[in-house]
């Protein structure tokens, strides 16, 4: 069902739209950065849908990788606090 | 019947995807907005992912987007919790 | 497939008013995570356009690392900025000289862009079509790999990896040349510990898997690269100081790696009689791994520098085991 | 601390047959991979992963998907109403599961599960943010955190003082 995958890409990448518009309206850092975590989500979602949709099974890798670094950005947010609170 | 239970499953996940998106436009604070985000992540992937194992019907692929969930669902659980108590400590800060 | 391109457009609207909005604000931070968000939907733009080995790339390095580096760099600024404020400057002759400067960059890049379209237009013109990508996939069987991007890379223009990695050798001497590396982190909490105890061994594996998976698929020594620098900073981030990245003369030979290794295999190439970087079909594979194994090294040296943001320095008083 | 040890390399293995689809060239560069992301994980001291008890496997993973599901039906239902029917606030729950990363993993949960999320976890207790405060979240975390403990092979501290 090739034309049903299209179309939930397509509600994904809507999705991830308006998942945009919160990265872009903020108002804190904090908003940004999760709306910056939701849309990474769906864009893994929406790569995994494309590598089955384009039959691209190197896409499944990317998503990998992805996943595995939305966290580091998150990670390197909060972080940073720790050490200004240092000094 | 697998194809029509496959294209259920992965409906249905881009529906909690869109969801949660809606949830994070509308809802009202920092805290509220970081449900929309956890939500989306383990249902909403979740499910879009066992349609897709279904689709592809390889053990191995399907194993290996069960992996990338969990990875999802552990990034995003402690993103959450790190933005929520970054927040926090600000809040009790000031 | 009209979905589809409704999904195409909504793509580059996205790309179109994330770069607009990261350009127009004047606060760093938010600047930055507009430009993380651009590059994740621009990773997925990569893999709509069927390019997963540049989606990759971008995933690693556009999405992940450099905005953990970029985050870095905007709260030592902002540092900066506040001790610099408690000094008396000469404000207006400083504003003056920031706006001709400001001008003159941004002039200067209105021409260089200008000149690149143009000197692309004219490649575009003159190139007879298709005949590179024929070229490749005609000798792929003797190139030792299977995917055509590490074929070109490492085989068919390894010169210009080569000098790829030299210019990083140079980026990393740079960075030496800062002075010392930040202090590092405080340790953070139980629940990044948690995080940090599954993510690193995940990301050494998924390191180690792009490098293997380069010779016949997307992949390849710079993803690798990228991702196990992505585990150091998480250990840094988790508050360990040293992060497995060695001090000294050990470190001196990480980040020479590549470029000595591509060296060796060259000359020792020459000596056997073929020409420089021309290897017998029959090695390549293995000399192209054995390339790849220290150009990942070398990259992930040189991203972890660039988060330490200077030359590290051992450990001062209590000796930390490194891990 | 052996066992641990192995437990962790069979795991990893594991993970990398997985990642390289079954693939047997890529031992070559998985062997050193495995052992360096073994070292790594070791360099974090002991997990409970290797307490994990296959026995309380089911059950948790039962739990967690049926309240997965029944918690988004009630968030999805609160957040799509034509007027937002959510009233945020912040309760405190204190924690009956002793072991520092059960703790960590039952965190993770609460906050992965529809309608709570762990704002803050110090010591013993965890601050929880609700999406409905006027509901009480104490039964479903108790039923949490029984799962979990049998998941560890824990027992939980029955003192409420």
């Amino acid at each position: 069902m090739p034309e049903l995958l299209a179309v939930s890409a397509l509600g994904l990448m809507l999705s991830l739209f308006l998942g945009l518009l919160r990265v872009l309206r903020g108002p804190v850092a904090g908003d940004r950065l999760l709306a910056m975590q939701l849309i990474g989500s769906t864009g893994v979602g929406l790569l995994l849908l494309l590598s089955l949709l384009l039959d691209q099974t190197a896409l499944i890798d990317v998503a990998l990788v992805l996943a595995l670094l939305a966290a580091v950005a998150a990670a390197a947010f909060t972080g940073q606090e720790l050490e200004t609170r240092d000094d | 019947m697998i194809e029509v239970m496959a294209s259920l499953l992965t409906v249905s996940g881009v529906g909690f995807y869109l969801a949660g998106s809606i949830g994070l436009l509308r809802l009202p604070d920092l805290y509220s907005r970081l449900h929309a985000l956890t939500k989306a992540d383990n249902l909403g992937l979740g499910l879009l992912i066992a349609g897709l194992a279904l689709h592809t019907q390889d053990l191995l692929i399907a194993l290996k987007l069960v992996l990338i969930w969990l990875a999802v669902l552990a990034a995003s659980a402690a993103s959450a919790h790190l933005i929520a108590q970054h927040a926090r400590r600000r809040e009790t800060q000031s | 497939m009209t979905a589809m391109l409704v999904l195409d457009i909504l793509l580059v609207l996205s790309l179109l008013s994330l770069a607009t909005a990261a350009l127009a604000t004047n606060d760093a931070r938010r600047s930055v995570i507009l430009f993380m968000a651009f590059g994740l939907v621009l990773a997925l733009a990569w893999g709509r356009l069927l390019a997963p080995d540049v989606a990759l790339a971008e995933a690693a390095i556009g999405a992940g690392l450099s905005g953990a580096l970029l985050l870095t760099a905007v709260r030592d600024q902002a540092h900066r900025a506040l001790r610099s404020s408690r000094k008396p400057v000469h404000e207006r002759g400083r504003a003056n000289l920031r706006v001709t400067l400001e001008w003159t960059v941004t002039l200067l890049c209105i021409a260089l862009a200008g000149l690149l379209a143009w000197a692309l237009a004219q490649a575009f013109d003159r190139a007879p079509k298709d005949t590179l990508a024929q070229a490749v996939s005609a000798n792929l069987a003797i190139s030792g790999v299977s995917n055509p991007v590490t074929a070109v890379l490492l085989n068919f223009r390894a010169y210009d990896t080569l000098l790829e990695l030299a210019v990083l050798l140079t980026a990393a001497l740079g960075i030496f040349a800062l002075g010392p590396a930040r202090p590092g982190h405080r340790a953070a909490g139980p629940v990044f510990d948690g995080l940090a105890r599954w993510l690193v061994p995940a990301l050494i594996l998924t390191a180690g898997y792009l490098l293997w998976v380069g010779a016949h698929a997307p992949g390849g020594a710079f993803q690798a690269g990228a991702t196990l620098a992505a585990a150091a900073v998480v250990l840094r981030l988790a508050g360990r100081r040293s992060v497995g990245l060695p001090t000294g003369h050990t470190l001196h030979v990480a980040m020479v790696a590549g470029v000595s290794m591509f060296l060796a295999v060259g000359l020792g190439l020459l000596v056997l009689g073929r020409p420089f970087l021309g290897y017998p079909p029959a090695w390549a594979g293995g000399l192209i791994l054995l390339i790849e194994t220290a150009a990942m090294l070398a990259i992930a040296a040189t991203l972890v520098l660039a988060f330490f943001g200077g030359r590290p320095t051992p450990a001062p008083g209590v000796a930390e085991k490194t891990s | 601390m052996v066992p641990g040890i192995l437990a962790r390399t069979a795991i990893l293995a594991l993970l990398w047959w997985i990642i390289t689809q079954g693939e047997v060239g890529a031992w070559l560069i998985g062997l050193p991979a495995v052992v360096l992301a073994a070292m790594a994980s070791v360099s974090f001291g002991g997990a409970a992963l290797s307490r994990v008890s296959l026995l309380g496997l089911p059950g948790f993973v039962a739990l967690f998907l049926r309240e997965s599901v029944r918690g988004e039906l009630d968030v999805a239902r609160r957040t799509l109403a034509p007027t937002l029917r959510i009233q945020p606030g912040f309760k405190n729950h204190r924690l009956q599961l002793n072991d520092p990363s059960a703790r960590i993993f039952l965190t993770n949960c609460i906050s992965l599960l529809p309608g709570t999320l762990a704002a803050r976890l110090d010591g013993d207790h965890v601050e929880i943010h609700l999406l409905d405060a006027s509901a009480d979240p104490e039964p479903d975390l108790r039923r949490l955190e029984q799962a979990i403990a049998r998941l560890f092979d824990l027992s939980l501290e029955t003192n409420d003082a």
